[in-house]
């Protein structure tokens, strides 16, 4: 397993293109190779013909980000070429049509592969793909695996796609002579890994959590979450329903919960807003749901297929009134996972509202992570079949952790009364000072446990040092690529931003001389969570809100100011 | 904190009544909404776990603390959803939403036809007392045009609507009227809306002693559809019944079958998805797509 | 950013033409609406600045891009709230708001029977695509049942919303439906919409090229309702219009005459409210209120 | 001029039984008596039968607040006998037939007045105002004329329900004698001052800064401004709609300002929550819309008729993305008419969203403050008729303040363009990073003026001391009350609570040896926004959480153990 350490490629053309298709194939392929790989993509909201692309890293170590330099380029036309140009390392490929004119560009015979195996011109991605991958002489019956794997469902289109592929593939020999670039290693895909993006690993998440019933509203970024449930609606055994609105999915959830199933759903910032009332509803009634917000780039419609981290406070003090939530922040796939699941067994076990909030970058991009282990949901203090109490049940009953045994409706010998007016345990409503603070104090009596829970999974450090860089969410990746060869440089990320982790959070801190805040939006939102909770002023904070990721570089850059000053 | 007066003379089916006091004001409609659909449930037979009342907020929405029932007393103008989310979870449960004008032809009006369309199984009864009741009296929907209200001091400048005409096109399966100062006749239609598989939608005229008192003009002008030989297949016949105007027709003006949204999941009903204890997910299948 | 390849021919009524691209997919509906309404507005001789569209969030949005007039590109679903304050802050100005199926009869869907029995005095074009176009193709409420989506991959399980039939129960004054492969005649019908004073409600086949694509087949079943004489007075005929599904009546299903909602403030117009450069009020008179 | 200094006095009954009005008469009776007023209610969400009252205060000097103690009771049933009898000083009235068998009753022939008069029977709660003025010895001339105001739609009703108050204001002579209670004085109501509830006040400080739209779905408890409004609309010429929820109406309004109006709506948190959405739009598309959010008791639908502080957090963080925003909390009613006033011309000023923040207590109590001056509203940078730049107009110029000269739709020769979405300076949508950095930067440049605002008028300090109380909203009224005689004590009163004027509070906090925090919420969202913005852990924070506001008692109890430690 000699051959190149790293690969980045890119592939960038017009929306409709199949630029994402292709850039997963790549993904996939150089997963195959052996490589640890990373994808992102970039588009802009439109269905047809606005520039796209997506990178793909691949590396024989872990990859967390992408830096600011490719090293091959197919460009399925022409404005790839002059967008992407400028931080190419070694080749641009592109269809002779494409490359007629421009420089340094090697004109490919794509749409002659394509032509030659009677294939429709789309698949000129493929022929793309084979023909980088002939150039540094990978092994195309990957690739060709791979082709038949992404179109599993038409059997035709991927047999004649992955011919297209090997074509192309064939006459890049001759050039990749002449380039004599470094060529790819052909070793064992990582063990015990898969390439996985967000969106799937918090859905899936949840399935291993017990989910059983999801409904949704599409938005971008979350609606590939709606997509493939849907799909694995059947196999799992999930009702999925796609509602009128944000507003009927989260109330639709809320009712599915109260009747006894685990339940989602999904959106982003707008429609979390049209959630918020219900939110507001599931705690009051103490029904557990679960909420994936994935952030995209704001305020209001704003650029709804970028990314951003700015709706964190939202999330954190969102509907009128207070009661405790768990706001759960993955930072990637493995860790969106983990997070679908404890939202579900966290919703359950404290019969509070979870939201998992993840962002674009996340949600779309891919990484190479440990395959998630199989997991035992637990039922939480759930009440089915007969309730044998001595007393009559009562919905909100006062208990030493302010959690109340909760009936399933059916249940023989229990009424279940939830209450979205404040209530006496017995679920009926009530205006008494006495009880209203004492219901008040029940609730926010889970906060004890939920803080515990936060103290022990809400933080994460990599690596030592006394310069600290506290970030969240995907924004880490950037912050763990840029600090990999830095020393003495912990790096610090928040994973429970409500309730917030203090104490262990200040435990990962001690010993910091500086304390640095790097996240994606613009007034440092967590900085103030550190103001606010621990009344640390961070010494330094990098904010970026244009809808990109953070590169390593601009990470690396700023951070190494802090080391020489 | 019940200090209500208790008003009109009421036979409970006691096994539905949480023995609570109504706060309602003396005379109001719902006091004859609550009675029949006690009654109605008994009627069908239904124990008190089976069934499951969803109440919007307004003087409607405090139905939920006088059925002995399972209740989910929601957020204004959420029934539809709410319920529908319940019967998809458990569609061994008989689940019912009771909304106010307000809060299903106002603020939550966007849901109803989607409800209708989808044939949920589930009996909406809207208390349409023509007026937001428990905010102390301003124009809704129903209003009929230029009354005065708390919000409409020169006259209520809009052109009600007509939410029998509007479930109708809608594509509800089955839709009705009733009056709350008719308890047998309402009973009755509960119970036909209750077995109707699928979505049934019943407004029922509830006056408003304090804030829109019209009991002797409905009664004036109301009568029963059935006396006058309604054919309830016919969605021509129940449109032209839902314009009349003069009189006041009240009884099922359509009805007709269809199959129920829960039929699209057979996949996910044994158990259904609300009966289902969390247990550990082979997910070894789906880990194959990733590599 | 405008990388779009622009799709049909296009003779444009060029003071309506913001002279950008669409990026609009080839041979998408919205090409065809675009033009007939610049095509309609120059035809009723208004000035840009006299114009004030509305757009939806979807690809129908984009409408605002490329009609020179004043815009408001809104949030989702919420076209005839905002449409509603502009045109009662200022009625001289001519509102039309564009929608989507998404947009309008999902989310949105609230809003439409109240605006109808308001009779506002806007302009509501559907772009009926049957489809979420811009998230990529899930079911929308008028997508067919039984077809496949992305959110469907088992097929749509729901009836789909009649939307003119609903318009019609919701007392809307101005109903028709055009079809975006007919630029004639949907100018024609962007017209009488935009004369009509009072809601106007303007439902479009809109064939999304890339999810759904259905020209050929609406071709094959569109036919004009005024080729058959249709009488546009007649509620019942209309209806029975509207409930038509193997062929696709586009016209005018109905239009009757009512007074606009601006009419009930004739005390806050002259000038109308965004038409006044704020001034120091006199409170005296209600002060005498507070003693 | 001389007679008692104070007089504090509860009506309590049965909903539907006129305690409102009649607590309303007593106030402005007791006003015209020459007494500062401060009146304030408690009800359930019950239309008919719940327990109702209503408690007057009156003093020759200004009241704040009340204490736990009344005076005097008219009781309109026994079970206001029954919760009230522990905190009367003096005495309490009720008619014979409920008085019958009640110990320490004065039962008093109030439906007796009520026949004799031929006046129906609801009209026996005016009996017992005139009753209890005459045990009191006040001036019946001045309750007549009350009366006669207050039902003035009705003259018929006002003349009969001012005979049922003189008669049974003449029976109270003999009981006079016999209870020597120490008599009202008879002086000129307080020069200068109206008696008034923060909603109206609120509403009326809106009219005066040019309000013509106003857009709402009623809630409690923030409906008393519709009602208002609409009654004014034809004497304002405004135009008032009632439209199907709160997410119309804010959209309304947002189309309403957009097409140059001067706009706003109101509603509590529950309708917020669904406004939320909306308010990134306006935001986001620079349009000046106010919302008065009057707060109750949460989460969801809670106490729909009780007193909170419990949503500032949520409004200041509200809707996805990051834009600055005011949020402005009156404590009074002369600062809710300010903030109504400053509200439009904030938001027209800076074409960013203001929210009023007031309270369910404000919103429905009563003060005696100033009579408002006339102010005049400001226009901003609006164009209107015509425009005559040079270049093409653009809606979203970016200028050094942030500001962009914002046309309105109709002016002759400029096309305005709003866009949800991320836009250009001519309001077309853009993702080009660097466009929406600036874009980000433009919206975020109008900070600096806003903080300067914030930090003008949005601080008050009461008194001077080495212990600082801060507070917000309505909360300074007890706190007024209660370090009223104390010595050492500065209260410090936040208004604007965005921004934070965090440079003008540490100036106010400045020499303050202890600092401690009073709000009516559970988990101290202004001591947050303490140790956020000002790295200050209060020494002290006093919360309540029940519905009620603070009686100056509790307060006073607990600022003095401060003084003590
Ligand atoms: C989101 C939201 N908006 C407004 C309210 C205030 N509210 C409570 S009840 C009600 C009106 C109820 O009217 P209706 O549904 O006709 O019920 P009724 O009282 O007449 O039975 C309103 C507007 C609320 N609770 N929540
Ligand atoms: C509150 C909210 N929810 C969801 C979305 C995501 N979204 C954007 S466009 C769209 C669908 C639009 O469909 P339609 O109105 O039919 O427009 P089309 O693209 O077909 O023209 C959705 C769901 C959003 N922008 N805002
Ligand atoms: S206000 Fe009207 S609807 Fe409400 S309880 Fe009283 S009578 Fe009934
Ligand atoms: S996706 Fe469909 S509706 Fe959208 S631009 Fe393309 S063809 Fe038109
Ligand atoms: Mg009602
Ligand atoms: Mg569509």
């Amino acid at each position: 397993m000699s051959g190149r350490e790293e690969f980045t490629f890119l592939v960038g053309g017009p929306a409709g293109a199949g630029v994402f298709r292709s850039g997963l194939v790549a993904a996939k392929t150089l997963f195959r190779h052996g490589y640890y790989v990373h994808g992102d993509n970039e588009y802009p909201s439109i269905i047809r013909g606005g520039h796209q692309w997506m990178m793909v890293k691949a590396a024989k170590r872990e990859v967390y980000a992408h830096g600011e330099e490719v090293d091959a380029v197919l460009a399925l036309d022409k404005e790839t070429v002059a967008r992407h140009r400028g931080r190419v390392r070694e080749v641009i490929v592109a269809d002779e049509s494409v490359a007629r004119g421009l420089e340094g560009v090697v004109a490919a015979p794509l749409m002659r592969s394509v032509r030659e195996v009677g294939a429709p011109s789309v698949a000129v991605n493929m022929a793309g793909l084979g023909f980088v991958l002939g150039l540094y002489r990978g092994d195309v019956g990957r690739l060709e695996a791979v082709i038949r794997d992404v179109f599993s469902k038409k059997r035709e289109v991927a047999e004649v796609n992955a011919r297209v592929a090997r074509r192309a593939y064939e006459y890049a020999a001759e050039a990749a002579g002449e380039l004599a670039l470094e060529p790819l290693s052909i070793g064992e895909p990582p063990r015990g890994k898969i390439v996985i993006d967000g969106n799937s690993a918090v859905a899936l998440g949840a399935l291993a959590g017990g989910l059983s019933f999801y409904a949704a509203y599409p938005m971008t970024p979350a609606s590939p979450i709606l997509h493939l449930l849907a799909e694995l609606q059947k196999e799992y055994g999930l009702v999925v329903v796609q509602p009128e609105s944000e507003i009927a999915a989260i109330n639709m959830v809320t009712g599915a919960a109260y009747a006894g199933a685990r339940a989602m759903t999904a959106t982003s910032g707008g429609g979390f807003s049209l959630m918020t009332e219900a939110l507001g509803q599931a705690a009051m009634t103490e029904t557990p749901v679960v909420i994936v917000e994935a952030m995209r780039a704001g305020p209001s419609t704003g650029l709804p297929t970028y990314t951003s981290q700015a709706d964190l406070r939202f999330v954190i003090h969102a509907s009128q009134g207070e009661f405790p939530r768990f706001v759960l922040a993955p930072g990637d796939p493995y860790e969106a996972y983990m997070a679908g699941f404890d939202a579900l067994n966290l919703a359950w076990k404290y019969q509070v509202p979870v939201i998992v909030l993840t962002d674009k970058y996340l949600a779309e991009g891919y990484w190479t992570v440990d395959e998630p282990p199989r997991l035992e949901p637990s039922e939480g203090k759930v009440i089915r079949g007969e309730y044998r109490g001595e007393e009559p049940y009562k919905r909100y009953k006062i208990t030493p952790d302010g959690v109340s045994p909760m009936a399933i409706p059916g249940t023989k010998g229990a009424l279940v009364t939830a209450n979205s007016s404040e209530h006496g345990e017995d679920g009926y409503g009530s205006t008494d000072p006495e009880v209203v603070t004492a219901m008040q104090d029940k609730r926010f009596r889970k906060l004890s446990g939920m803080i515990e829970e936060a103290n022990g999974k809400g933080v994460k450090t990599y690596g030592g040092g006394p310069l600290a860089v506290v970030t969240w969410g995907s924004t880490k990746n950037a912050v763990l690529e840029a600090t990999r060869d830095m020393y003495g440089v912990r790096v610090v990320q928040v994973l429970y931003l409500s309730p917030f982790p203090s104490e262990r959070l200040s435990r990962e801190l001690e010993g910091a001389d500086r304390v640095l805040v790097v996240e994606a939006n613009k007034t440092g939102q967590l900085a103030s969570l550190l103001r606010e909770h621990l009344l640390l002023e961070p010494d330094g904070f990098l904010g970026k809100y244009d809808g990109r990721p953070f590169t390593p570089e601009e990470v690396e850059e700023w951070i190494t100011g802090f080391m020489e000053g | 904190m019940d200090h209500g007066i208790y008003g009109g003379v009421i036979v409970v089916a006691e096994k539905f009544d949480t023995g609570r006091r109504p706060v309602w004001c003396p005379g109001c409609g719902n006091f004859g909404i609550l009675v029949a659909l006690r009654r109605a449930l008994a009627r069908l037979g239904l124990e008190p776990e089976e069934v499951v009342l969803v109440t919007g907020i307004g003087c409607h929405g405090r139905m939920s603390g006088y059925v002995r029932a399972n209740t989910f007393h929601t957020i204004h103008g959420r029934v539809l959803p709410l319920a529908t989310g319940i019967k998809l979870a458990n569609p061994s449960l008989t689940v019912i939403g009771h909304s106010g004008d307000g809060d299903a032809y106002a603020i939550g009006l966007g849901h109803l036809p989607h409800a209708a369309r989808r044939n949920i199984d589930v009996t909406l009864i809207v208390h349409d007392n023509m007026v937001f009741g428990l905010t102390t009296g301003q124009a809704t929907p129903t209003t009929p045009k230029g009354r005065i209200t708390r919000s409409t001091p020169y006259g209520n400048p809009e052109e009600p609507l007509n939410p029998l005409f509007l479930a109708l096109a809608s594509g509800a399966t089955f839709v009705a009227r009733g009056f709350s100062g008719d308890i047998a006749h309402l009973e009755e239609l509960i119970v036909r809306a209750i077995r109707h598989e699928g979505f049934s939608f019943l407004d029922v005229i509830q006056p408003c002693a304090t804030f829109f008192n019209i009991y002797r003009e409905v009664r004036r002008r109301v009568y029963k559809l059935e006396d006058e030989g309604h054919d309830t297949r016919s969605l021509e016949a129940a449109i032209r019944k839902s314009l009349e105007t003069e009189r006041i027709p009240i009884g099922v003006f359509f009805e007709t079958k269809k199959p129920p949204f829960r039929e699209n999941f057979p996949h996910a009903m044994s158990p259904p998805p609300g009966q289902r204890v969390p247990r550990s997910v082979d997910l070894s299948h789906v880990w194959s797509r990733y590599r």
